[in-house]
C-alpha cells in the first residue's frame, strides 16, 4: 500500500464538472475537476445549491418557531441545531433549564450523534459498493429513530428542546429502550467490524486515500471526527462543556496512527465507530441517573421574548463544532441568527484532499468527509 | 496573554485601530471593538505574533443593527484551545444611498483560510465588498439565483414577497 | 380495428402493469426528506418490493424523486435533469418543501422555489415533514395506481 | 469410462434423419428454440434468484408485488425498458456496437455446451472461441466507451478492457490446465474424463482446484462481474458506457452481462463441475435405451441447475465485499491469479508426467 501519488501521466488534461446532482456529491454541489488520465490535479467546489434562506427565515418568525427552523439546519441531527439555538437564546435570558432538562438534552443529543454517524456508515457503504453493510445499518439506525419517537413524536424534525428545557418529559420505559438499544448496538459494532471495518478489500480501498495533515486541519479550521482522525484533539463537548457534559466522564477517541496513513478515509471511518461506542458507554452510565424534578423552566408561549442581548454558542455536532450566533433586539424574532457549521470548513479541503486521488475514490472520500450540503448553504 | 498587554500590541502594530473593550453578550469572553478599515493590520498581528497566535478564525457574523453592519470576528488559537477573542467592529451605511449600494471591509481570507466562504456569504446576502478578497468581487452571484439585485439580509424591503421587516 | 382495441385493452394493460411495477428512481435529495427516503429503502420498509431501484443516471430511471427544498440556483439543473430521463417519467415530490414551499414559502424564504410543480410535473404529492416512509411508499402505491389505471388513483378523498 | 461410449450424437443428424430437412434450416431453428426456450428463461429465473437472494443478505424481502412473490419483476422490466422513448439520434458507433454484440452472441450459442445432444457445434478449440468472443466484446466496450463524448464512457470504457486483459490471463492458463487433463479442448472430451461423482470431477485434482478457482476469478474480472465491475462502477462513472444507454438498449445491455456471466458458467461447469454427466449412472442406462430425447433434456436440466447454483455463488461474493478498485482488480488478476494459474498448470504437468513415467 502506497500513498496515492501525482503520477504524471501526460495524458491530455481533461475538465470534468459535475453535479449539482451526481452520485459521487453527497449533495446539491457542484465539483469542477481537471483530469489528468484517471487521477485528478485539481478540484473546484462551488456550492450554494440548498441555500434556503434558513438564517432570513428565523428573522422573520417567531422565537418558538425558530426551534422548528433550527431542525432543518442539518436534518440528520436535528437536535444539534435546537440545542445551539437553545442555548443562545438561554445565555441571552438568562435562563438555566432544570437538571432533569439537561440530562434529557444530553441523551437526546448522544442518541443523534448515535444515528448521525450510522448515516455516515451508510454513505461509506455506498460509495464503496458495499449494500449488505448499508442495509445492516440501516436497519440499526431504525432502533433510534424509533427512540427518537417514542421521546418526540417524531423521527427527523424533533422540534422537541424549548428555551429553557424540553417540550415534555421522558416517555414511560423509554430509558429502558436507551440502555437496551445501546446492548444492541454494542454488539452490532462488532458485526459491522466483522463486515466492512476490517474487510481486506475496505481496507485496501480506504487506507492512505484522501489523507487530511495536522496543518491541514489546522489551517482550513477542520472540526469534529474528521480533525480528530488527523491526531488534533479538539471537542467542544471538553473544551467548553455545555447541557452538563463537564459532569460526565468520557474520553474522545483521537486516531494515533501515524506515519503515511494518518488522517485518511480509514481513519475518519474508525473514528465514528469508536465514537458510537464511546456514546453508548456515556448513555449507558448516564440513562440511569437522570434527576428528577421539572422538564421545564415556564412553558414560552407565542409571544415570548428574549430580551436585548447578543450571545455566541458552541457545541459540538457529530460533524464537529456548530457554533451559533444569536442576536435578539427584545422584539417578537430573533434579530440575527448566523450559524457557523463543521461542512462549511471542511468543504474548503475538498480542493486540497482531491489532488492526486483517482476518480474511482472521489466519491468514497468525498463521503468519508462527512459532508452535509444542507448545513453548509444553509 | 493579558488583555491589556494585547491590546497595546494592537495599538503598536496598527495605531488607532483600537476602539474599546467590552464583554460579548452575557459571556465571559472579551470583544475588542476596532476600526475595521485598519483590521487587515490587527489581523496580521494576531495570527503571526508567536506570542499570540490567534490563528483560527472560528466564526464571523455579520448583523445588521440600526443602520450599521456590525461584523464580528471569533478567534481561537489552536495551541491552547481555551484562548479565544472576538474582535468587533461596525460600518456605518449610508442611508441616503440605494439599498443595493455594497459596502467596503478589508478582506482578511488570506490571514484566516477560513474566511473564504464566511466572507462570500457576506458579500451576497450582506453587501459587502471585501478588498481584496479572491473571489468576491466578480458580482456574479453564486448563493442567490441569477438576477438578483438587493441583499437579503439587511433589514429592508428584500425579499420577492415584498415583506417588510 | 380489431387489432386495435385487443392491443389497447390486454397488450396495453400489460405494459401499463410493467411500468407500474418498475419504476426504476432516482433520487434528488436536498434537507430531511433525502433521509426518509433513504430508510425506505432500507430494509425496514425495503422499496424493492415494488420493483423500485435506485438508480444513479437519469437515462435509466422512470421516477424522479425529489426531496426537500429547491433552490431558484438548483432549480434549471433539475429540470435539466428531468429533461434528460426518457418518457414515459414519473415525478414524485416527497415533502412540504417539495410540494409547496413549506416552511420556506415564498413570503418566509428569498431563495426557495415553492413547489416543485413550479419547475416540472408532478405526478404525486407526499405531504410531510418530512413524511414517514410509510407515507413515501403509499405515494409510491398511488403513483402505480395512477399509472395502471387502477380506479382507486382517481378516488378524491 | 472410454471415450467411445459416450460419444456426442448432434442432434442436428438425428433430425436430419427423421425430418429430411437441410442441416442450415434445423441449426436455426434450433438456435432460436435454444435462445427462446432456454436462455432467455433462464435469465428471467437466474435475475429472479439473484435478487432474492441479495434481498435475503441485506435481510429483506426483495420484490415481492409483481406476479406471486415477484416472480414476473425481471419480465416486468424488460417490458418497461422496450417502451421507453427514443430522444436522441442512434450513432454509427453505437449502432457498429450493437452489431458487435448481436455477432458474438450469436455465434458463440453454436458452442455453447448444453449437454451431450443439444451440442451444435463440437470442434477441438470449442474452449476457446467464448474467450474470442468476450475479449471482442469487451474491445469493442472500449471503442464504444470512446466514442462516447463523455468522462465515464472513456473511463468506463478503458476499464472494460484493462479488466478483460487482465482476466484473460489467468482464465486461458487454467483452461490449458484442463486440456491437459482431458486431451484436447473440445467439449465432449472434457466431459469425457469426468464421472458423476464430485471425486470424479475435474476439480477433485487440488492443482485443477486452484485452476477452478482461477477460472472464475479470471472470468469475474474478464466479465465484470459484481464486485469487480469497476468498469460499470455506479458512484464515480454512472455504470461507465451505459450511462448513454436507456430503454432497448439499456436491456441488450442488460441481457448481455447476463448472458456472459451465464455462458461462463457453463463452461466452468463443463470443464470442471462434472458437465452433463447424470448421477447414478443415468447417462448410461438412457443412452444404452436409445432414449435421446429424455437424456437431452435431462442432462440440459441437470447442466442449468449446476450452472444456476453457481452463478448465486459467484453473485453472492459481491454482497459481502466492497467493490474494488480497477488498479486493485487488475493487480489481483496479475499478481495473484496468474501466479497460481501458473502454479496449477506447471504442478498438473509434473502430476501427469509422474503418472505416466512411475
Amino acid at each position: 500500500m502506497f500513498k496515492p501519488t501525482l503520477e504524471c501521466l501526460n495524458a491530455d488534461v481533461t475538465t470534468w464538472e459535475i453535479g449539482p446532482y451526481y452520485s459521487a456529491l453527497p449533495g446539491p454541489m457542484k465539483l469542477k475537476l481537471r483530469l489528468d488520465g484517471e487521477i485528478i490535479i485539481s478540484g473546484q467546489v462551488e456550492t450554494g445549491f440548498l441555500h434556503r434562506g434558513l438564517e432570513k427565515a428565523f428573522e422573520l418568525n417567531s422565537w418558538n418557531s425558530s426551534i422548528i427552523y433550527a431542525d432543518h439546519l442539518d436534518s440528520e441531527g436535528a437536535v444539534f441545531g435546537e440545542l445551539a439555538v437553545c442555548l443562545a437564546a438561554e445565555e441571552i435570558a438568562g435562563i438555566s433549564p432544570p437538571p432533569r432538562a439537561q440530562a434529557i438534552r444530553l441523551i437526546l443529543s448522544e442518541l443523534t450523534r448515535i444515528s448521525c454517524h450510522l448515516n455516515y456508515a451508510v454513505k461509506i457503504g455506498r460509495a464503496v459498493g458495499s449494500e449488505t453493510f448499508t442495509h445492516y445499518v440501516l436497519r440499526d439506525r431504525e432502533k433510534l429513530l424509533d427512540l427518537f419517537e417514542l421521546l418526540t413524536g417524531a423521527r427527523f424534525s424533533l422540534s422537541f428542546l424549548r428555551f429553557g428545557g424540553v417540550k415534555a418529559d421522558v416517555t414511560e420505559g423509554f430509558i429502558e429502550r436507551v440502555i437496551e438499544t445501546c446492548d444492541l448496538l454494542r454488539v452490532r459494532l462488532k458485526e459491522y467490524n466483522d463486515l466492512l471495518t476490517f474487510n481486506q478489500v475496505f481496507l485496501k480501498r480506504t487506507s492512505g486515500v484522501g489523507q487530511i495533515s495536522k496543518e491541514q486541519v489546522m489551517r482550513w479550521g477542520i472540526t469534529g471526527p474528521n480533525a480528530r482522525a488527523s491526531g488534533v484533539s479538539f471537542d467542544i463537548r471538553k473544551t467548553h462543556p455545555y447541557s452538563e457534559f463537564e459532569k460526565v466522564d468520557f474520553h474522545v477517541p483521537v486516531s494515533n496512527s501515524k506515519g503515511t496513513h494518518g488522517g485518511d478515509a480509514h481513519d475518519r471511518f474508525l473514528i465514528r465507530l469508536l465514537e458510537i461506542e464511546q456514546s453508548l458507554e456515556m448513555l449507558k452510565v448516564f440513562a440511569d441517573k437522570i434527576p428528577s424534578g421539572p422538564f421545564l423552566e415556564t412553558k414560552s408561549g407565542s409571544d415570548f421574548k428574549v430580551p436585548r442581548g447578543e450571545g455566541w454558542i458552541r457545541i459540538e455536532s457529530s460533524r464537529g463544532f456548530l457554533g451559533c450566533y444569536l442576536m435578539s433586539d427584545g422584539g417578537l424574532s430573533p434579530s440575527r441568527v448566523q450559524f457557523r457549521t463543521p461542512t462549511s470548513s471542511n468543504l474548503l479541503v475538498i480542493p486540497e484532499v482531491v489532488v492526486g486521488l483517482k476518480i474511482e475514490d472521489l466519491p468514497l472520500v468525498l463521503a468519508s468527509l462527512d459532508l452535509n450540503i444542507a448545513e453548509a448553504d444553509r | 496573554m493579558e488583555i491589556l498587554e494585547l491590546i497595546s500590541k494592537i495599538n503598536a502594530a496598527a495605531p488607532g485601530a483600537y476602539l474599546h473593550k467590552s464583554r460579548f453578550g452575557g459571556s465571559d469572553q472579551t470583544s475588542v471593538w476596532l476600526d475595521l478599515r485598519k483590521i487587515r493590520d490587527v489581523a496580521l498581528l494576531l495570527c503571526n505574533d508567536p506570542m499570540i497566535r490567534l490563528d483560527w478564525l472560528e466564526n464571523m457574523s455579520v448583523a445588521h443593527v440600526d443602520d450599521a453592519l456590525v461584523v464580528t470576528y471569533f478567534l481561537r488559537s489552536w495551541n491552547d484551545p481555551r484562548l479565544n477573542l472576538s474582535l468587533r467592529g461596525s460600518i456605518v451605511m449610508d442611508r441616503k444611498k440605494e439599498q443595493d449600494d455594497r459596502v467596503e471591509l478589508p478582506s482578511i481570507s488570506d490571514i484566516w483560510l477560513t474566511a473564504t466562504p464566511m466572507e462570500l456569504e457576506a458579500s451576497e446576502l450582506f453587501g459587502i465588498r471585501f478588498l481584496g478578497g479572491s473571489q468576491s468581487n466578480s458580482g456574479s452571484h453564486s448563493i442567490l439565483p441569477e438576477g438578483w439585485s438587493g441583499f437579503p439580509l439587511r433589514k429592508m424591503r428584500h425579499s420577492r414577497g415584498n415583506k417588510d421587516v | 380495428m380489431k387489432t386495435g382495441s385487443f392491443y389497447l385493452s390486454t397488450v396495453g394493460k400489460i405494459f401499463q402493469w410493467a411500468r407500474a411495477q418498475s419504476l426504476w428512481y432516482i433520487p434528488v435529495s436536498g434537507g430531511c426528506c433525502a433521509d426518509e427516503v433513504m430508510n425506505s429503502l432500507g430494509n425496514t420498509y425495503d422499496l424493492e418490493r415494488f420493483g423500485c431501484i435506485p438508480q444513479v443516471d437519469p437515462r435509466q430511471a422512470d421516477l424522479l424523486i425529489v426531496s426537500g427544498v429547491i433552490s431558484h440556483k438548483a432549480a434549471p439543473h433539475l429540470k435539466a435533469l428531468y429533461e434528460s430521463m426518457p418518457t414515459p417519467k414519473y415525478v414524485l415530490a416527497v415533502g412540504s418543501c417539495a410540494s409547496c414551499g413549506g416552511i420556506f414559502s415564498s413570503e418566509l424564504s428569498y431563495a426557495a422555489v415553492p413547489g416543485l410543480d413550479q419547475i416540472i410535473p408532478v405526478d404525486v404529492y407526499v405531504p410531510g415533514c418530512p413524511p414517514r416512509p410509510e407515507s413515501i411508499m403509499n405515494g409510491l402505491i398511488a403513483l402505480q395506481d395512477k399509472i395502471s389505471g387502477n380506479p382507486r388513483a382517481h378516488i378524491e378523498n | 469410462m472410454n471415450l467411445e461410449s459416450i460419444s456426442t450424437i448432434s442432434w442436428i443428424s438425428l433430425m436430419q434423419d427423421q425430418l429430411g430437412t437441410s442441416s442450415w434450416r434445423i441449426a436455426l431453428f434450433g438456435l432460436s428454440l435454444i435462445y427462446g426456450l432456454i436462455i432467455l428463461p433462464t435469465g428471467a429465473v437466474m435475475s429472479y434468484l439473484e435478487r432474492k437472494l441479495r434481498a435475503d443478505f441485506h435481510a429483506r424481502i426483495g420484490p415481492s408485488r409483481a406476479g406471486h412473490a415477484g416472480i414476473f419483476q425481471p419480465l416486468a422490466d424488460t417490458l418497461k425498458l422496450l417502451q421507453k422513448e427514443k430522444y436522441s439520434r442512434s450513432t454509427w458507433t453505437e449502432m457498429l456496437w450493437i452489431g458487435f454484440y448481436t455477432m458474438a452472441f450469436y455465434s458463440i450459442v453454436a458452442v455453447m455446451p448444453l449437454g451431450s445432444i443439444a451440442l451444435l457445434v463440437n470442434t477441438d478449440m470449442s474452449a476457446f472461441l467464448p474467450f474470442w468472443a468476450a475479449l471482442v466484446l469487451a474491445f469493442g466496450t472500449m471503442v464504444f466507451g470512446l466514442s462516447q463524448d463523455s468522462v465515464p464512457g472513456w473511463f468506463g470504457g478503458v476499464r472494460v478492457a484493462a479488466q478483460a486483459l487482465a482476466g484473460a490471463f489467468p482464465a486461458i492458463v487454467a483452461i490449458l490446465c484442463v486440456g491437459l487433463q482431458a486431451g484436447g479442448f473440445s467439449w465432449s472430451s472434457m466431459a469425457a474424463v469426468q464421472g458423476a461423482s464430485p471425486f470424479s470431477w475435474t476439480v477433485a485434482n487440488p492443482f485443477e482446484l486452484i485452476a477452478f478457482f482461477a477460472f472464475v476469478g479470471g472470468g469475474m474480472i474478464l466479465l465484470g462481474i459484481p464486485p469487480l465491475d469497476t468498469g460499470l462502477s455506479m458512484p464515480d462513472i454512472h455504470g461507465g458506457v451505459i450511462s448513454s444507454l436507456y430503454g432497448k438498449r439499456y436491456s441488450l445491455f442488460r441481457f448481455s452481462r447476463f448472458y456472459g456471466f451465464f455462458l461462463w458458467s457453463v463452461i466452468a461447469v463443463t470443464m470442471f463441475l462434472g458437465a452433463w454427466i447424470l448421477p447414478f449412472g443415468l447417462s448410461e442406462i438412457l443412452r444404452l435405451q436409445e432414449r435421446f430425447i429424455l437424456l437431452g433434456s435431462l442432462e440440459l436440466l441437470w447442466i442449468l441447475l449446476k450452472t444456476v447454483l453457481l452463478m448465486l455463488v459467484v453473485s453472492s461474493v459481491a454482497q459481502v465485499v466492497p467493490r474494488g478498485r480497477v488498479d486493485h482488480v487488475t493487480d489481483f488478476s496479475w499478481k495473484v491469479l496468474s501466479p497460481f494459474s501458473l502454479l496449477a498448470l506447471i504442478g498438473y504437468t509434473v502430476w501427469i508426467g509422474l503418472r505416466t513415467f512411475l
